[in-house]
């Protein structure tokens, strides 16, 4: 398989006056062509750092503080994204490479601007075209995508919630990036609603065989959409895998936790979540950070940081359970 | 760290001026208001701090006075307005029937909007013969309470908004209840804040209608003395003094409100 | 689909509706005010202007006097009952009758108000436009440059303007052009109170207006500087702006969108403030003896001239009213939420 | 006396928008539900928007409604006599969606339920502590875990075990949930579900508000299915959310994204929603322009209440 992103060993967090949150630590991360990877994890895990920092836009208080991150684009460039500056990012990387569909999507489209303008400006800022060139293009564009044109004409809060999204979706495709990046593209929308956004996005992610990077804390849309996926905690990658192998049997017992509290129809089941609170991670716990909430918990996850050790192939974990 | 410091600076600027305006008053050789004690038109110097009148008063002692006095009407105008605007606020906050609530509104919008001066000016006129800094500071409170009244409204109906509301409802709290013990504490925050808005306000409008002649210049404020000496076409004739002193007094106190406004704004989290 | 609600309008209509009840209402509570504060005076508004009168120099006989009594009486309505006397108060300001003034007897007080409304008409919208165009890009540019230091010390001398009295910084700059830079000595108010638009005579008001402007806009660009400043650092901070960043645009159209959404509630908030600024203009005209509506104000004090007074405050509050009307009105060609309704 | 614990009757209320109000648009529309005396968990599911949450305040005597009635225990929510008033305080009770929310951020979170103890059960502050200690040791918690602390010394899931806590103090006899787990982890949303149900079988009832199917399957006897105000669809939840009958409950099931149904799910043709006041205003079906199955007639006539099997259904489908 192709290789579109490889992040090595990142880490970073918020640094605000003497106090450091650690909200990404030491992941690393393969991404391949045409494919969904999801991100899983709750609140608070680091999956939103942690797509910021793949995108480049590092601005304080984010820090980044080590690890790097390699894109490799469809016409075989290679850009170091770890090391360039935002205007160099700005100027060479995103929206032709990689683009990115921010959280609360459906709320992101400037108020006062036409929606056909939002494509405009893109295509004004990336390729030099004129402003009439630039709708007639954005027209198609959109039409090509089975929206309806009468929308461009629109101001955004005129539009649906589902429309805007799918909106927010094109423009994101718009310059047929090897990767995209959606930090919980829907969470904002109701179930019918966030169907239609994430078909939409499936079926452009099928026609351009891109790679799409979804983040969300619904274990029900990765089970449903993604191809493989990786479950955060804390900050830390604690496994990676085929989203269906680690649905049938998750081996991090934080997965197993996460799978096994999800109430589904047809099953009354008596379920049980986690104990305790997620980590203050201004002053995360030592050795394993899931420890203190494991019910497997053994001395040395106490102690020591367990390797993201490899387990069949393609599958990745980090907990004590599996060390040989 | 920055806050305590400037804070402690704030402080320490508006303690010299109350100090000024307050104690020094008991240390007056003699009644400043009046004319001819000292020699006319003497500028700063050792023997006159602030130098003199052109009708021999001492503008070190006089103003002493003045700022008490104009002092003293704006925290008595800022505490009538202050009142007047938490009542009428907090009823237009808390009427239930839409249309009435929708008059209130409309109608404190609409007094925030009607220029305040003229009628000022024609209610001071009126009643010029009667004026005491009492009477002005009544009358200036009819023109003070519409602007903090939007904002006590406002506050109230998003308060409202809020679950917490719900939770004390259903714990058995009355709305009277809820009204001291829970919203009471936001309001305080907020109204301490526009209580010194309101002070500036106050102090800046009664040296304005002074300036049109229509306040007690009998007695000495801040406006007064600028009047007497726009009167005596003291800038024309080059008593910079005269008028400089109030305004010094007047800018920097203002100025140190203001900031000590915006200080405590920041530490409550009010606004 | 939702294209042919929009063209229905009804959100213009419905804003412009309630635009316009606004206005007939603050028009309504000013004038039924100023009435109240008319009649709530201490002395019998006849006898002071018959003392004036007298004052003035004026002969009368006892029964002269109580002719003109009689007359005065009726001019205010005083012998009706207060219903009454309100009604024809309202219908005297809507046909603009407030009797003769007593300071340049028996000129109309209308026919004063009239010769100096345009001068201050002129002050009012040359400082209030210069000022909030200069206060908004100012801000607009520290907010955007938040970091440097010009934008700190931009806030700071905005900070100690902002609270400083009309009157004062009045007086201080009449203070500073008539002793420091001596360039105001005699251009005092005499003459040049006929208006014209010949380029002389534009010349000339240009040159009375520019520095007793400078007061007032000092003191409202300070004043919309830092509301300007603090609304573009939050609007910065919005989503659909940091969604501008994220997409690569160029700075020169982030700063379009910080500026275009922050100037909507700045509008609001110079059609709420007109009456504020016009308080500041009518001290600065006393001050300078500009001739304008202050001016006029301080000869009806000085003259006793009581007709004029309640004249000029019922004009005050129609054309303050009027004028923020009219920005209500044109609010929704900026904002499209508003003609299009939702937002 | 009635046989219902809660009866609500063709319950509406409007809202204004646009000028001063004048348009008013239902956001709650003729609403009818009953509950059993017998303690049971009824669902009132729905997505953003569609009145569940002025529904819950209505039930709970916050909003009054302009047309309809609402009874407890047989009695008229909103012409309560003094005491009879104090009762229905007493015995319906509420838990909000925003923990955070819930408690004045001002002031200590104990003060409310010393509040409650004191206001609802008359208790002199030693009775109260005890019986506090009580009730927070059935949820997890310790009082010296929270007294004297302020909402922002907690975290979320503790927050609302603590408003928990503070709906059973006055010992209840029906709580009405809004959202009570949509702000809470994925993980730790079980706790507080399973904290409902055994609460159930000490006789209280329960009336759970969730745009979430899946836990509401999980925890709930009965459902009503709300859309643009209306209720489409309600019965027994088994019934309704395995079966569903009304074309809009289809659609809701359908997109609920779960793993097993991965082909379906992305395959499957479907058409996302309208725009929303148009919808609320309709005079017909509120669900035509979306629906599959759309009729002449749904356009011109609002389908009433249509029994199908165990449930009840607003579609023609049925009539």
């Amino acid at each position: 398989m192709d290789l579109v992103l490889r992040g090595l060993n990142i880490k970073g967090g918020y640094e605000m006056s003497k106090v450091y949150v650690d909200a990404v630590n030491n992941v690393s991360l393969e991404l391949y062509k045409n494919e969904i990877f999801g991100v899983a994890g709750e609140s608070g895990c680091g999956k939103s750092t942690l797509v910021k920092i793949l995108y480049g836009y590092i601005e304080p208080p984010l820090k980044l503080k080590s690890g790097s991150i390699e894109l490799y684009s469809n016409d075989e460039k290679s850009f170091m994204i770890s090391s360039l500056s935002l205007d160099d990012l700005r100027k060479t990387v995103w929206w032709k490479h990689i683009s990115y569909i921010p959280q609360n999507s459906m709320n992101v489209l400037n108020p006062t601007t036409r929606v056909k303008d939002h494509f405009a400006e893109m295509y004004k800022t990336y390729t030099g075209m004129k402003k009439k060139e630039a709708y007639a293009m954005a027209r198609k564009y959109v039409e090509d995508f089975g929206l309806p044109s009468d929308a461009l004409q629109a101001f955004p809060h005129q539009l649906s919630g589902g429309m805007r999204q799918r909106i927010v979706i094109a423009v994101a495709l718009l310059l047929q990036p090897a990767m995209v990046l959606a930090d919980e593209p829907t969470s904002a929308l109701d179930v019918i609603n966030q169907r239609a956004a994430l078909m939409f996005l499936k079926k452009a992610q099928e026609r351009l065989k891109n790679t799409i990077v979804l983040v969300s804390h619904d274990m029900g849309i990765h089970s449903v959409l993604t191809d493989r996926m990786g479950v955060m905690y804390a900050g830390n990658i604690v496994e990676v895998g085929g989203t269906q192998a680690i649905f049938e049997k998750p081996l991090h017992p934080y997965t197993e936790a996460l799978i096994e509290s999800l109430p589904r129809l047809g099953d009354k089941s008596q379920r049980t979540g986690l104990k305790g609170q997620p980590p203050d991670l201004r002053q995360p716990p030592s050795g394993c950070r899931f420890h203190p909430r494991c019910p497997y918990s053994k001395p040395i996850c106490q102690k020591e940081e367990p390797e993201h050790g490899k387990r069949e192939k393609d599958r990745r974990v980090s907990c004590w359970i599996y060390a040989s | 760290m920055k806050i305590t410091k400037s804070l402690a600076i704030t402080i320490g600027v508006l303690a010299a001026h109350l100090i000024f305006a307050y104690v020094l008053p008991y240390f007056a050789p003699y009644d400043p208001r009046r004319w001819a004690t000292v020699p006319r038109d003497m500028p700063p110097s050792t023997a006159f701090l602030f130098g003199t009148t052109t009708v021999g008063q001492d503008l070190f002692w006089l103003s002493s006075y003045a700022l008490r006095n104009s002092i003293t009407l704006g925290i008595l105008t800022a505490s009538v307005s202050i009142l007047i605007a938490f009542l009428l606020g907090a009823t237009a906050g808390f009427v239930k029937n839409p249309a009435l609530h929708n008059i209130l509104t409309l109608c404190i919008d609409s007094f925030s909007l009607i220029p305040g001066l003229p009628a000022l000016i024609v209610l001071t006129y009126s009643w010029r013969k009667y004026l005491s800094p009492i009477l002005i500071a009544l009358i200036l409170s009819i023109f003070g309470w519409a602007w903090p009244s939007r904002s006590v409204r406002s506050l109230i109906l998003s308060l409202r908004e809020r679950p917490f509301t719900h939770t004390a409802l259903l714990s058995g709290y009355s709305m009277i209840e809820i009204f001291f013990k829970e919203y009471l504490p936001y309001i305080i925050k907020w109204l301490a804040v526009s209580f010194l808005g309101l002070l500036t306000w106050a102090i800046g409008m009664e040296t304005t209608i002074a300036v049109f002649g229509l306040s007690t210049l009998e007695e000495a404020t801040i406006g007064s003395i600028l009047y007497w000496a726009l009167q005596y076409q003291a800038i024309l004739r080059g008593i910079w003094w005269w008028p400089i002193i109030p305004i010094l007094l007047l800018t920097t106190l203002i100025v140190t409100i203001y900031q000590l406004s915006n200080m405590i704004g920041e530490l409550l989290g009010a606004r | 689909m939702k294209k042919m609600e929009s063209r229905k309008f009804k959100p213009l209509i419905a804003h412009m509706l309630s635009r316009l009840l606004f206005f007939l209402l603050t028009v309504w509570i000013g004038l039924t005010v100023t009435f109240i504060i008319s009649r709530a005076n201490p002395v019998d508004p006849s006898v002071t202007l018959i003392s004036r009168l007298l004052s003035m120099g004026a002969h009368l006989r006892p029964e002269e006097i109580l002719a003109m009594k009689q007359q005065i009486m009726e001019l205010y309505g005083l012998e009706k009952p207060p219903y009454l006397q309100y009604l024809s108060f309202l219908k005297g300001v809507l046909s603009g009758n407030f009797g003769p003034s007593f300071t340049s007897f028996p000129t109309p007080v209308i026919d004063l108000i009239y010769n100096s409304l345009p001068w201050t008409i002129l002050m009012l919208g040359f400082s209030t436009i210069l000022s909030w165009v200069i206060g908004n890009i100012i801000g607009v540019l520290a907010a955007i440059f938040s970091k440097k230091r010009i934008s700190r010390a931009l806030e700071w001398i905005a900070m100690s303007l902002y609270p400083v009295p009309y009157v004062i910084l009045a007086l201080l700059l009449f203070l500073l052009f008539s002793l420091v830079i001596p360039i105001y000595k005699g251009v005092g108010g005499a003459g040049m109170t006929k208006f014209s638009l010949s380029f002389s005579f534009i010349a000339e008001a240009f040159k009375r207006l520019s520095i007793p402007a400078i007061s007032i806009i000092m003191l409202s660009a300070a004043s919309w500087f830092l509301s300007m400043k603090a609304l573009a650092l939050s609007v910065k901070g919005e989503d659909f702006v940091n969604y501008a960043v994220i997409r690569g645009l160029r700075r020169k159209t982030i700063i379009k969108y910080v500026t275009r959404h922050s100037l909507l509630p700045q509008i609001t908030a110079l059609a709420l403030s007109l009456g504020y600024i016009f308080n500041g203009a009518l001290i600065t005209e006393h001050i300078f003896s500009y001739p304008g509506l202050g001016r006029l104000l301080y000869q009806a004090i000085t003259g006793a001239d009581y007709n004029l007074m309640l004249g000029i405050l019922s004009y005050s509050i129609v054309g303050v009213a009027t004028a923020a009307l009219i920005l209500d009105l044109i609010y929704p060609l900026i904002d499209p939420r508003i003609r299009y309704g939702g937002g | 006396m009635s046989e219902f614990l809660l009866e609500l009757k063709n319950v509406s209320k409007f809202f204004g928008y646009g000028f001063i109000g004048w348009i008013k648009f239902p956001a709650v529309d003729s609403a009818s539900l009953s509950m059993e005396k017998e303690p049971k968990i009824l669902t009132i599911a729905g997505e953003s928007g569609c009145g569940k949450t002025t529904l819950a305040r209505i039930v709970l005597g916050l909003l009054k409604p302009e047309e309809g009635t609402v009874l407890y225990k047989g009695k008229r929510v909103y012409s309560l006599k003094r005491g009879e008033r104090k009762l229905f305080r007493k015995e319906v009770q509420a838990i909000f969606q925003d923990p955070y929310g819930t408690f004045n951020p001002l002031r200590n979170v104990d003060t409310y339920l010393f509040g409650t103890a004191k206001h609802m059960l008359n208790m002199k502050d030693e009775e109260a502590s005890s019986q506090i200690k009580e009730t927070l040791s059935f949820v997890g918690l310790t009082i010296d875990e929270i007294v004297g602390k302020k909402p922002s010394e907690f975290s979320g899931g503790q927050l609302q075990r603590i408003a928990i806590a503070r709906a059973l103090l006055s010992q209840p006899r029906l709580i009405v949930a809004d959202e009570p787990v949509s702000m809470i982890d994925a993980s730790s949303r079980m706790n507080v579900l399973n904290i409902f149900k055994e609460l159930k079988q000490r006789e209280i009832s329960f009336v759970y508000i969730t745009h979430d199917l899946a836990t509401a399957y999980y925890i709930s006897d009965e459902i009503a299915i709300m859309y643009r105000g209306m209720i489409i669809e309600k019965g027994p939840a088994d019934e309704v959310l395995l079966n569903q009958y009304h074309p809009y409950t289809k659609a809701l099931v359908s997109s609920l994204p779960e793993h097993g149904k991965r082909e379906k799910w992305i395959k499957e043709e479907m058409s996302p929603l309208g725009m929303e006041i148009k919808e609320f205003l309709a005079s017909g079906c509120k669900y035509i322009s979306t629906c599959p199955n759309k009729m002449e007639k749904c356009l011109k006539e609002r389908p009433p209440m249509f029994e199908a099997g165990k449930v009840k259904v607003a579609c023609w489908l049925y009539g």
